[in-house]
């Protein structure tokens, strides 16, 4: 591990200063993927300013219209907490018990790992990030492999779920890692149905097709035969993107059967 | 009353007070006063030559104390690694071993050879220093397929085709006209896959040099602490046998990967003595996966000929062996001795043909895994053998039992050079049929299909040679150390007993098990029996525990020794009760002298020893400390019947394993419960080579499943509940009638789970592991 | 450097730390408290599990002064020879443990699955220990003890 | 990793080829390009700092023109190393076509990563490697396109 310098910022303020003034910053939530990597010697960074005792960024608000999770709150809460069943769930299979009791929601989605299965509930429930500048839809927040639309410096302090009538979230773990493989989350929220996979390719998207398949008929049936372009798909050891577009179809269609 | 501890009672573990107190002492807990790092620098290229080393802005670094390449030890005369198995080709000749640097000096040969070393104040400035040194390499083609590596470029100056042996064992021409009487021949083409070891507890080492004795110690990570003394003081040239102190604290797991003497060990032992500090050095994970021995990784085609009623007439196997880029420590005899010899099976096979190629490819070095050629054995016959019932539309079971060698048959000698003792291979599977409730299987199978799920079930009635001696029978194929097992048992002026053995425990319960057998015999109070291990000074000398020896060779050693401590004893109580030694009798604890009202404690005994007021010294020395060295006349022959049942998702190519039966005859059993959990790590392993495990190499020779990312460790809940019971042919020529149990379970389960998969998929055949998209594939084709 | 205060099983520790030390150094060379065991980089096997603030969460992957003002529990701190925790009785009673390395963070996984749960199978079991590997027991003693210490505890 | 792509630049052949041969050109679209000079004709030097998520490595990169055929295409051979991140090999074959008023740019891409990248990353290897050298061709396309 490279040496650098530990911050903690008592409040969003302080680590946006500390941030500005520090010399290749990062900031460091749950630390699931940052202390590994900065383990390994993948990533040296000068200063780390841990956002862990910034409290207001922590904790789930919940009103009957949605619910808004701050950033820092962990994946084991989320799972205990939700009201959102279905994100309930996706909190509570991700990683493994010690990763969920550490990771946080906003250190996740800042990540944007391709793999990760939040995204896949942010986009597919239609939710919006706020950060200590803006608030941000969800559908324009991930941009690309570990690329989201945060300027530099900016946190996610919080996540609002809108409730949606029905969803649920179907994965296939990685073998190894337990990362998605691929998740499909599926939702009808806001008179809308929304289909949002992660796992496939280099970050969630939605699957259109099956959204408009679904809003005419809501029943596995109307995914199973989506065509679904894998040309842009991942590939690794452990599936190909043919597989993993069979996989997306299988998810689908699994998720809409538990909410059908 | 007093809890059973004796033998065949389910005693609890001694060792597990301190391990579930976190109070363990593994390599990597000790530290030495003024101790440094070390840091090794590591090959990113396959295969490469040097053309040179800049170690000088290392050496520049804060905190780095001294960094050293090979040419440094090579200055020391420290010798090569050498292999410890003279496997001989067809020809007559001998196998090639090309030189193995401990430090990688004119070239590097796989993805994680170290070739320098950088010794830190800390780990990080040692990892620092590393980073810092550079070489100038050779790009070379990398050579990565087994199958093709005979016909690539030549790796190594003194190998041509790279091929280390072209080895054959068995009857050639009596095969080839098995065949040509056969009425139906069976045929497959199969790969075993290759796996990385992962012991939880990553190899550590600690070397210390003291000027004043010039003699070394070095706490070491070792199933074998003697063997490594031996090679780092007779191979390798560290120090005199007599100046090396090798120490195997607790070990966290083993599974052949930590027999063998590595460059890390040999490296941190030298560089104590060329620092004048300790120098200590834990692997990280990422570097086990590169630079601890890999296992398997075989590509195999064979035949077998069957008579019109099924009859075995004749089994022709040839395999490539990959042995990665160097031979390691016992690497030639895995494939060849540990592997062909057990082309029989439980089967009377008459004619049996194995041709063995060994081939060197820029990997890392492949040796012993938990079972060690006799998982490829048995993966080779019992998928063979299922295939042929197959084909003939037999029931597979029946197939089995209608060629079993018969109970009656035994002493029974292969056509493969080994002679089985004794067996019962029928009772073992009619007892597996029936914890599998086999009868009721097609039931089951319609009832998944109407579910739209596949079900299959596979047999594995596989059999291993274990319990690893005989030195005779080893060193005549060409071992280059006998294989018997030392013991010493030492009784304690107060009638408490230590036991010296030089097998090495790291998970076995040795401590127990060994106390259970010493309390049996002397009946005396099992909390009363210590048992050293892992100390090269502490007891004579050991051969270290792997191939499932301990029990059958160490624990006939203990057996022997301690029936000496009885013989001693009963000359002392002779002397005591004035009695003639044949007069006295022992048992459960007592000496006495039949009819009559005289006996003695064997404490008292004990105590008397040490306190020999009027002994006549003449012929009755003090003391009660016996030694002894067990060889073994034979092999053991473990062998049972493993049943698989899976479930398919074909949708998503999902294996559930619904049921595994495993039954084995270990011959007598001294603690079940050590031998029952003995058998679920070893099944588990085997399933894990089946459906989950897999190293693989790219084609530019890099390790692409190099963590817990993508190699798949099998975890809690990719495994199910076991079935295991046991039946009981003792062994017939060890005092104690035990055969071994530490592989059995990983020799078994692999050939079982996957005749369970082609059977539910409907194919022939299906490559390892059988992960889902491998799965999903052959359920949309099949 | 960092100078913090640490409770670790329930005593103070005042030390001076390195910004970038993982909690599992200081633990094993500071305190001394070797039982918590490192067996990976990637943060998977869980041999390094620990509590904080009563929740099983890996040591390699927290900083020490992260865990500043938090509870921490080692395998130390559970329970002694004659007043072993009832997991670590249970791991012994069903020998759900063979070389022991893995122990340590597998009886504090399990201890922070029971804490979390209300009921428990063996398949809850079975996924509750997704964080911790073992290569020598094959989990299915392991699962049996985790099991039988729910009733225990 | 394979890539290959086309695109049509808006530029007469003479000013893209000269364009592909500047090494300040070369360092405004390769993408953490930090430092890019000229050592002979055919070699380039550069500092590279790779930026994937968690991941951050500096590399020094040496880039070599082979096989150039003036005004219609080469051959790239990038060797970088990073450090404990392994190393990366990559060979880049361009092509350069005139068109009527345009230059059609073809490239294939094809390259290997090593060392603990390659150990721990492989997951995101393909899609981070095929990223990197999209985002090359895309940059170099956007300086005669963006502003239109």
């Amino acid at each position: 591990m490279y040496s650098f310098n530990y911050h903690r910022a008592q409040s969003i303020d302080e680590a946006r200063d500390m941030y500005s003034s520090g010399q290749d910053p990062v900031y460091l939530a749950g630390g699931m993927t940052l202390i590994p990597s900065i383990k390994q010697r993948l990533s040296s960074p000068n200063e780390v300013i841990d956002l862990g005792a910034i409290d207001s960024m922590k904790g789930t608000l919940t009103s009957g219209t949605s619910i808004r999770i701050g950033g820092l709150t962990t994946h084991s809460e989320v799972a205990s907490t939700s009201t959102i069943a279905a994100l309930a769930a996706l909190a509570g299979g991700i990683g493994d018990p010690q990763v969920r009791n550490r990771g946080t929601i906003g250190g996740s989605i800042a990540n944007n790992d391709p793999a990760a299965d939040y995204p896949a509930a942010l986009v597919g429930l239609g939710a919006t990030v706020f950060t200590n500048d803006r608030s941000i839809p969800a559908d324009d927040f991930f941009t690309g492999m570990f690329e989201t639309s945060l300027a530099d410096g900016e946190i996610v302090t919080s996540v609002e779920f809108p409730m949606p009538t029905r969803a649920a979230y179907v994965k296939f773990p990685n073998p190894a890692s337990r990362y998605a493989i691929v998740g499909v989350m599926v939702a009808e929220t806001g008179g809308e149905v929304r289909v949002a996979v992660t796992g496939a390719g280099p970050y969630a998207f939605r699957m259109t097709e099956m959204e408009s398949a679904l809003s005419s008929n809501f029943a596995p049936s109307a995914v199973a035969d989506t065509r679904v372009d894998h040309s842009d798909f991942n590939v690794d050891l452990h599936a190909s993107s043919e597989y993993r577009a069979h996989l997306v179809r299988t998810m689908a269609q699994r998720a809409v059967a538990q909410i059908a | 009353m007093a809890e059973h501890t004796g033998i065949g009672a389910s005693v609890k573990r001694k060792e597990d007070a301190r391990f579930i107190t976190g109070t363990g002492r593994y390599t990597d807990d000790i530290n030495l006063p003024g101790q440094t790092y070390c840091a090794f620098v590591r090959s990113p290229h396959p295969r490469a030559t040097i053309r040179s080393i800049d170690t000088s802005q290392a050496r520049e670094m804060n905190g780095v104390v001294d960094v050293f390449v090979g040419a440094d030890l090579a200055q020391d005369e420290i010798g090569d690694l050498p292999c410890g198995w003279l496997v001989k080709s067809k020809d007559g000749s001998d196998m090639i071993a090309p030189p193995h640097p401990p430090i990688a000096t004119q070239s590097v040969n796989y993805v994680g050879e170290p070739y320098a070393l950088v010794i830190g104040e800390t780990p990080e400035a040692a990892k620092s220093g590393a980073e810092a040194v550079s070489a100038d390499f050779e790009l070379q083609t990398a050579v990565m397929d087994v199958a093709t590596a005979t016909q690539s470029e030549q790796i190594h100056e003194s190998v041509p085709s790279n091929r280390s042996y072209d080895w054959e064992l068995g009857d050639r021409d009596a095969t080839d006209a098995a065949f040509e009487q056969a009425a139906h021949i069976a045929k497959i083409d199969i790969v075993n896959n290759r796996l990385i070891p992962n012991a939880i507890e990553p190899r550590a080492a600690l070397g210390s040099f003291d000027p004043a004795s010039e003699s070394y110690t070095l706490y070491t990570t070792s199933q074998n602490p003697h063997l490594e003394r031996l090679v780092l003081a007779a191979f390798v040239n560290v120090a005199p046998e007599a100046k090396l102190h090798v120490i195997s604290p607790d070990v966290g797991g083993g599974f052949g990967s930590k027999i063998f003497v590595y460059a890390e060990e040999t490296a941190v032992i030298w560089a104590s003595a060329r620092v004048g500090r300790p120098v200590k050095w834990t692997a990280e994970r990422s570097e086990s996966f590169l630079a601890d021995a890999h296992g398997r990784d075989h590509v195999t085609h064979a035949e077998l000929a069957l008579s019109e009623e099924g009859e075995f007439l004749g089994l022709r196997v040839q395999t490539i062996a990959n042995m990665g880029a160097y031979l390691s420590t016992f690497a030639s005899s895995v494939p060849t001795y540990l592997y062909g010899t057990l082309m029989a099976g439980q089967y009377k096979t008459p004619a049996i043909h194995v041709e063995v190629q060994a081939v060197f490819t820029n990997t890392a070095p492949v040796d012993a895994y938990r079972g060690a050629g006799r998982p490829e054995a048995t993966y080779v016959v019992e998928r063979i053998v299922e295939t042929a019932a197959r084909e003939l539309n037999m029931d597979p079971s029946e197939l089995r039992r209608r060629n079993f060698i018969r109970p009656d048959e035994f002493p029974y000698e292969t056509p493969v050079a080994l002679t089985y003792d004794t067996g019962n291979y029928e009772a073992s599977l009619d007892r597996a049929l029936d914890l599998a409730g086999y009868s009721g299987f097609a039931a089951r199978k319609a009832q998944s299909e109407a579910e739209g799920k596949r079900r299959g079930l596979g047999f594995s009635c596989y059999i291993e040679a274990c319990g690893l001696a005989p030195s005779q029978v080893a060193l005549s194929l060409g071992a280059g150390v006998g294989l018997f097992e030392s013991a010493e048992v030492r009784v304690d002026v107060t009638g408490s007993v230590t036991v010296m053995t030089g097998a090495h425990s790291h998970g076995q319960g040795h401590e127990t098990t060994f106390a259970q057998l010493v309390s049996d015999k002397l009946g005396i109070p099992f909390e009363n029996v210590s048992v050293v291990h892992g100390d090269t000074r502490r007891s004579d000398y050991g051969l270290g525990t792997y191939g499932s020896r301990s029990i059958a060779v160490g624990g006939s050693a203990i057996a022997t020794a301690t029936d000496k401590i009885i013989t001693k004893g009963k000359k002392i109580a002779a002397h005591m009760l004035q009695s003639e030694e044949e007069n006295v009798s022992f048992d459960d604890g007592i000496f006495t002298i039949p009819d009559s009202n005289e006996s003695l404690a064997f404490g008292e005994v004990a105590f008397s020893a040490y306190v020999p007021g009027n002994f006549p010294l003449d012929e009755l020395e003090p003391g009660l400390s016996e030694k002894a060295f067990y060889d073994p006349a034979n092999f053991t022959y473990p062998a049972g019947t493993h049943i698989c049942e899976v479930e398919i998702d074909p949708q998503t190519g999902c294996t559930e394993i619904v049921s595994f039966v495993a039954v084995d005859d270990f011959g007598n059993v001294i603690n079940p419960m050590i031998v029952e959990g003995q058998v679920h790590g070893g099944l588990a392993q085997g399933i894990g080579q089946a459906l989950l495990e897999h190293g693989i190499y790219d084609s530019d020779g890099q390790l692409v499943t190099g963590s817990y990312m993508d190699y798949t460790m099998p975890r809690a809940d990719d495994l199910p509940d076991f079935t295991v019971d046991t039946t009981v042919t003792p062994c017939t020529h060890n005092p104690l009638g035990v055969k071994g149990c530490g592989e059995a379970g990983a020799i078994g389960a692999t050939a079982a789970v996957m005749n369970a998969m082609t059977d539910a998929l409907g194919v022939k055949n299906l490559a390892m592991p059988a992960n889902p998209e491998t799965v999903w594939r052959a359920a949309q084709g099949g | 450097m960092v100078d913090l205060t640490l409770r670790v099983n329930g005593k103070k520790h005042s030390l001076s730390v390195e910004d970038s030390s993982l909690l599992s150094e200081t633990l094993r060379d500071q305190l001394n408290l070797t039982g918590t065991h490192i067996g990976c980089d990637t943060s998977q096997c869980g041999s390094c599990t620990i509590h904080m603030d009563r929740k099983a969460v890996k040591a390699c992957t927290v900083l020490t002064a992260q865990a500043e003002g938090c509870e921490i529990t080692t395998i130390e701190g559970i329970g002694e020879p004659g007043d072993l925790h009832p997991m670590q009785e249970a791991f012994r009673e069903h020998h759900a443990l063979q070389c022991g390395f893995c122990t340590p963070g597998m009886i504090m996984a399990a201890i922070g699955l029971v804490n979390e749960s209300d009921e428990l199978d063996g398949e809850q079991v079975r996924k509750g220990l997704d964080g911790n590997f073992c290569r020598c027991t094959g989990y299915h003693n392991i699962v049996k003890a985790v099991l039988d210490a729910k009733q225990r505890m | 990793m394979e890539l290959q792509g086309e695109a049509d630049i808006p530029a007469p052949l003479e000013e893209v080829w000269n364009a592909l041969q500047d090494p300040d050109v070369l360092k405004e679209c390769i993408d953490g390009c930090q430092e890019m000079s000229r050592s002979t004709t055919t070699d380039y030097v550069a500092k590279i700092r790779a930026h994937v998520g968690p991941v951050r490595a500096n590399f020094s990169a040496n880039i070599r023109m082979v096989d150039v055929v003036e005004l219609s295409g080469y051959t790239l051979e990038v060797s970088a190393t990073g450090g404990a991140a392994g190393f990366g090999k990559g060979v880049a074959h361009i092509s350069l076509q005139e068109e009527e008023s345009s230059t059609k740019l073809s490239y294939e891409v094809s390259g290997i990563v090593g060392g603990k990248l390659a150990q721990i990353g492989s997951r995101l290897i393909n899609g981070v490697t095929n990223k990197m050298a999209a985002q090359f061709f895309e940059k170099f396309v956007d300086r005669w396109t963006a502003n239109e």
